[in-house]
């Protein structure tokens, strides 16, 4: 079944009910965004216990068990004990910078889903320059993370919070250049178009079998990607082992839940650009299309936490080594290699 | 190639976790589930009861308040004018008691023992303090292998009926431990032939040694000590 | 080396700056002499037959009468051991350090001094260590130390 | 221009920091990610011990042992024993002396299934802990039948061993050596050669081997430096000397080297294992002249007995007066020297690898503070 069918169906009601036209698009928009914060709420504490269970059967344990069938709604209650907790504020804190940081954080975890094609004709905006926009909009978080660190006046905070902007830094030019391979494939900055150039039920459409460009994009994508979303082996900003939970040392309740669910989003944000970049999006035999979506994009999610749970963490000068003299070069060289291809005439 | 071997590296480690993600789970769910004790755990400590007639198997010899490094046993049993023990309070502090289980070797008589329980916790420290009452209802479906010397009361049944006090709880004698002082009640007299030559050839050297104390206590010197 | 080899190298090379205390029990005890202390130390060291580089164990005892202060030495090369013990001044308690000779010295004469009221000359650094940084009731190990509100270890009589 | 001013800053690590190993308090001088200056703060544990045992008898003093370095209690107690075993000059009969080294290589194998998982956890790879864990587990059922207790056991005593194995120990024991043979390949598999683990371990936090003797540092870590000193062969203690096993020795002294240096051990341990179980005696498990808990006195003397722990020489210098209870006790434990020693290998280091190189010594508080 498409959800767009239903979308269609609700906004033919709307557009019965003869509303003058800025008004129309602004409820319509406004629906559209209520729906996407919910579904990507959900989906975010869905996540946190899913990453539980996972690592709980990694390391031969149940994960959460009580809550529901195996623990199904852990997070929720979780999320309910969060909300009931006292808001522990330092007093030497920097009293805006600390209060606005994690909204900043959790606004732009959201900021990316306006172009994320969810399904055939199932998104809110098809920007032409949508991917140029999914990079600019996932770097806010660095500065959310900047803010906590400094507004916490904690030097352990601090020292995450510059350690994640040195790496958000670092990591977003071989993510964007990986990303670019993938435009000159497509030729278009529009996330539907990159999607569409996929189609035919034949995975060889999908850009991640162009060997050996493809292949070698999402590789880097993937490195880059994981420690654009602060996990494992790049999670250095929180490093529990060592700066204790980094940024986010000074902050409880909901405030650190805020910050724990952006996480989330973004590990979710990742895994989705990666699958209309790399997977083919939606496009698959049989299932609607946004099952196919959620499918795929839920196994890029397995494969981030296969990460997470069996690799040990980088140093944070090993890390920008990583990211400066291996990735960008060779993400570079594959940009270049490929244009030429490209240019070439060669067809994959 | 060295990018490669590490990249195969890294696959190795992945196909590792990847492998247990199929696997069952090792730990159990504690409150449903339980982890089967063995026999010999050193859980809480207990009183343990004669299995037939119920009464207590503590012949307050003190051995065990003697023994225990952390001072979480204490026994109040003052001799009365016949110079039988009374038992007037037997308390067991559990938030002292460290577990080594030298109270249960101490003991002679398998009156005291360190059962395989191990859920005894409660909201107020005062309630971990348990007087001989709760000790001997945490001790009755303990079960143990009673080593003790044949007691009057199962070796000579007639006696036994005729005098039962005496019978089922030699432990009122004046002196226990000592072997010699064994029959030190009067009215046990009957019974008491078949249980004295039987109390030396068992444990001998033991039994003396540990009876020694109880004679030459004041040169010990149990001088001031910190807990 | 064996222990009589020990001991008898020990007792020609030195000669009367150290007795030997012999239990027969364990390794060869050695008496050093207070003044002696550092100059045996750096002399069992050094010494290429013996060549004790690896301290074991240094600390104080309490007798009840008077302190001493002992030390266990070891060697890597050699794999042989020799205790020592120093008798010292019960008045005014004092030890050269011997952290120029074993760095490992360190904690352990901070040790010495914090718990036995030791003075350890030539230490830089005895500052309180394992009490607490306020601490100001003397020196708990000693036997004659007395501290209030304690729960005493109780005297049975049976 | 001028070169742009920098601060340097104090941060204060622990005493409660995950991975301070309990608490222990580091205060770190440091310019940004850099540590210039490491100083160790002792005495958050200190329970004087000590003190306590001039207070108790003999074989009181066995559990108090029990609490002085907890993960390998065994070596505690074993460590008392031989020392009064010296003083009062006890034979310890054939079938304990087999039953103790059984237990202490257990508990050697189960200190680095432990170090090999909170190593791992404090570089960030977190499911290692568990398989360490699970393996330990089969190892303190082991001693949970024998002894009764999963930790604190008071099984070594004076004169030989409480309590002797019930029937179902030695198949129960062969089958957990033969488990942790088989997943020894699990867990080279996961980090061994991991390129993270490797680039985060390979040459961090170096120790010569002359800095190492020198400040006293003993067991894995020495040896990993290339010390090839183990008291269990150049000093023989038990019955050690009839067992085939070697001392497995690295020599570039980084935290690589210590995580290998303790795996390598732990596949010796399972050999000392195997054979002393081959050669099991039956016999008594104590003297015939049994130890009595209140009133055994060793005569006057004095005596410094050492095991090799798992984190080094574990000592014990015991002074008895003739009375039941010893005039001094002085314990000894490998990580006191190697706490000791972390300011010297800090060199160069980032706060990451100080928590690396923590991890590498497999410090554990309680023995430092006692």
């Amino acid at each position: 079944m498409e959800l767009y069918g239903i979308f269609e169906w609700i906004y033919g009601l709307l557009a019965d009910t003869g509303l003058p036209e800025p008004w129309l698009t602004f409820v319509v928009y406004l629906g559209l965004g209520v729906v996407i914060f919910g579904t990507l709420s959900v989906l975010a504490l869905f996540l946190v216990w899913w990453e539980r269970k996972i690592a709980g059967h990694i390391q031969q344990r149940f994960g959460p068990m009580r809550t529901g069938w195996h623990g199904w709604y852990q997070t929720i209650m979780d999320a309910v004990k969060l909300l009931q907790k006292e808001d522990i504020r330092v007093t030497t804190r920097d009293k805006a910078v600390f209060f606005w940081a994690p909204v900043v954080c959790f606004v732009a975890a959201y900021l990316a889903y306006v172009v994320i094609p969810f399904g055939e004709n199932l998104w809110v905006a098809d920007l032409n320059v949508g991917i140029l926009y999914i990079i600019a909009v996932t770097t806010l978080t660095v500065i959310s993370l900047l803010m906590a660190g400094w507004g916490s006046n904690n030097k352990y905070a601090l020292l995450g919070g510059m350690r994640s902007a040195a790496q958000v830094v670092s990591y977003e030019v071989p993510m964007a250049v990986s990303i670019l391979t993938i435009i000159v494939f497509s030729g278009s900055l529009s996330m539907v178009d990159i999607a569409n150039s996929q189609q035919g039920n034949v995975i060889f459409n999908w850009f991640i079998f162009k060997p050996p460009f493809g292949i070698i994009a999402f590789l880097t994508y993937i490195t880059a990607a994981t420690a654009e979303a602060n996990r494992t082996p790049f999670d250095i900003p929180e490093a529990e082992q060592e700066l204790v939970a980094g940024y986010n040392v000074e902050y409880s309740g909901m405030k650190f839940a805020m910050f724990f669910l952006a996480e989330f989003v973004n590990l979710f944000t990742v895994s989705a650009i990666a699958t209309t970049l790399f997977l083919g999006a939606w496009h698959g035999p049989l299932l609607p299309s946004w099952i196919w979506f959620l499918l795929k994009t839920f196994g890029m999610v397995l494969l981030l936490m296969l990460f997470r749970w069996t690799f040990p963490r980088l140093r944070v000068d090993q890390l920008m080594e990583f990211a400066w003299k291996f990735l960008v070069p060779l993400t570079f060289a594959n940009l270049i290699l490929a244009g030429w291809m490209k240019y070439a005439g060669w067809h994959w | 190639m060295g990018v490669l071997k590490d990249f195969f590296n890294l696959v190795k480690g992945m196909t590792i976790t990847g492998k247990h993600l199929g696997r069952h789970a090792v730990t159990i769910q504690y409150p449903e589930q339980k982890m089967e004790m063995f026999e010999r755990s050193r859980g809480v400590v207990v009183l343990l009861s004669d299995k037939e007639t119920g009464e207590l198997n503590c012949t307050m010899c003190m051995l065990c308040m003697r023994a225990c490094p952390t001072a979480a046993i204490q026994i109040d049993a003052p001799r009365d004018e016949n110079k039988k023990r009374v038992l007037n309070s037997f308390v067991i502090d559990n938030t002292l008691c460290c577990y080594c289980g030298l109270c249960e070797e101490a003991c002679n008589f398998c009156a005291i023992k360190m059962a395989p329980l191990y859920e005894f916790s409660t909201w107020n420290k005062d309630d971990l303090v348990w007087d001989v009452k709760k000790l001997q209802e945490m001790g009755r479906d303990v079960p143990y292998e009673d080593t003790r010397k044949k007691k009057p009361a199962a070796a000579d049944k007639p006696a036994a009926e005729k005098k039962p006090a005496a019978a089922a709880n030699p432990g009122a004698d004046a002196k226990p431990a000592a072997p010699e002082a064994k029959p030190a009640a009067p009215e046990a007299k009957p019974a008491a032939p078949e249980a004295k030559p039987a109390a030396p050839t068992e444990k001998p050297e033991e039994t003396k040694d540990e009876a020694a104390p109880s004679k030459a206590e004041p040169s010990d010197d149990d001088k001031k000590g910190d807990v | 080396m064996t222990h009589d080899e020990i001991k008898s190298y020990i007792e020609k090379t030195f000669g009367d700056k150290l007795t030997l205390l012999d239990t027969g029990r364990c390794e060869p005890v050695f008496e050093v002499k207070l003044a002696d202390w550092h100059d045996v130390a750096r002399a069992l060291r050094d010494d290429q037959t013996l060549q004790f580089d690896y301290l074991c164990n240094l600390g104080g005892t309490d007798t009840g009468e008077r302190l001493e202060a002992h030390c266990q030495l070891a060697s890597i090369k050699k794999s042989h051991r020799v205790d020592l013990k120093v008798v010292l001044d019960s008045g005014n308690p004092s030890l050269a350090s011997v952290r120029d000779i074993w760095p490992a010295a360190n904690w352990y004469e901070r040790e010495m001094w914090e718990l036995y009221g030791i003075n350890i000359e030539g230490h830089d650094n005895l500052t309180r260590f394992l009490l607490p940084d306020d601490w100001d009731q003397g020196h708990p190990m000693r036997k004659n130390w007395d501290a209030p509100d304690f729960v005493r270890f109780p005297e049975f009589n049976a | 221009m001028s070169p742009l001013r920098t601060e340097e800053f104090t941060i204060n690590m622990g005493p409660h920091h995950p991975s301070t190993h309990g608490v222990c308090r580091l205060i770190l001088t440091m310019d940004g990610e850099k540590v210039l200056k490491v100083e160790p703060v002792i005495g958050y544990l200190h329970r004087s011990i000590e003190k306590i045992c001039e207070n108790r008898t003999y074989v009181q003093c066995v559990p108090l042992f029990d609490r002085f370095e907890y993960v390998t209690s065994m070596s505690c107690n074993m460590v008392f024993s031989l020392a009064v075993e010296k003083l009062a000059q006890i034979e310890v009969p054939e079938r304990a002396e087999y039953l103790r080294v059984i237990m202490l290589e257990l508990n050697r194998i189960a200190s680095h299934l432990l170090f090999y998982g909170v190593t791992a956890m404090d570089i960030g790879a977190l499911t290692p802990f568990l398989y360490g864990l699970r393996e330990r587990e089969l190892i303190v059922d082991l001693f949970e039948m024998t002894c009764g207790q999963r930790l604190t056991y008071n099984y070594i005593r004076p004169g030989g061993v409480s309590r002797d194995i019930p029937p179902e120990f030695i198949p129960k024991c062969r089958e957990a050596v033969k488990i942790i043979t088989e997943k020894m390949s699990d867990y080279e598999g996961l980090l061994n050669e991991n390129p993270i683990w490797k680039v985060r371990n390979v040459g961090i936090g170096y120790l010569s081997a002359e800095d190492a003797i020198a400040w006293g540092v003993s067991g894995p870590v020495a040896r990993a430096s290339g010390v090839s000193y183990d008291i269990r062969k150049n000093d023989p203690y038990s019955i050690y000397d009839r067992f085939d096993f070697e001392i497995p020795v690295h020599h570039n002294g980084d935290c690589y080297d210590r995580y290998l240096q303790r795996l390598a051990e732990i596949k010796q341990s399972l050999r000392i294992v195997t054979q002393a179980l081959d050669g099991l005696p039956e016999g008594e498990i104590q003297p015939k002249k049994k130890i009595n808990a209140i009133t055994f006195k060793p005569p006057a003397g004095e005596v410094y007995a050492r095991v090799e722990n798992s984190r080094g020489e574990l000592g014990t210098y015991v002074v008895s007066d003739g009375t039941n209870k010893p005039l001094r006790v002085k314990m000894r434990g490998g990580s006191y020297n190697q706490l000791q020693a972390l300011p010297i290998m800090i060199k160069d280091c980032l706060i990451a690898d100080l928590v690396a190189i923590f991890a590498s010594l497999d410090v554990i508080m309680p023995e430092v503070d006692r």
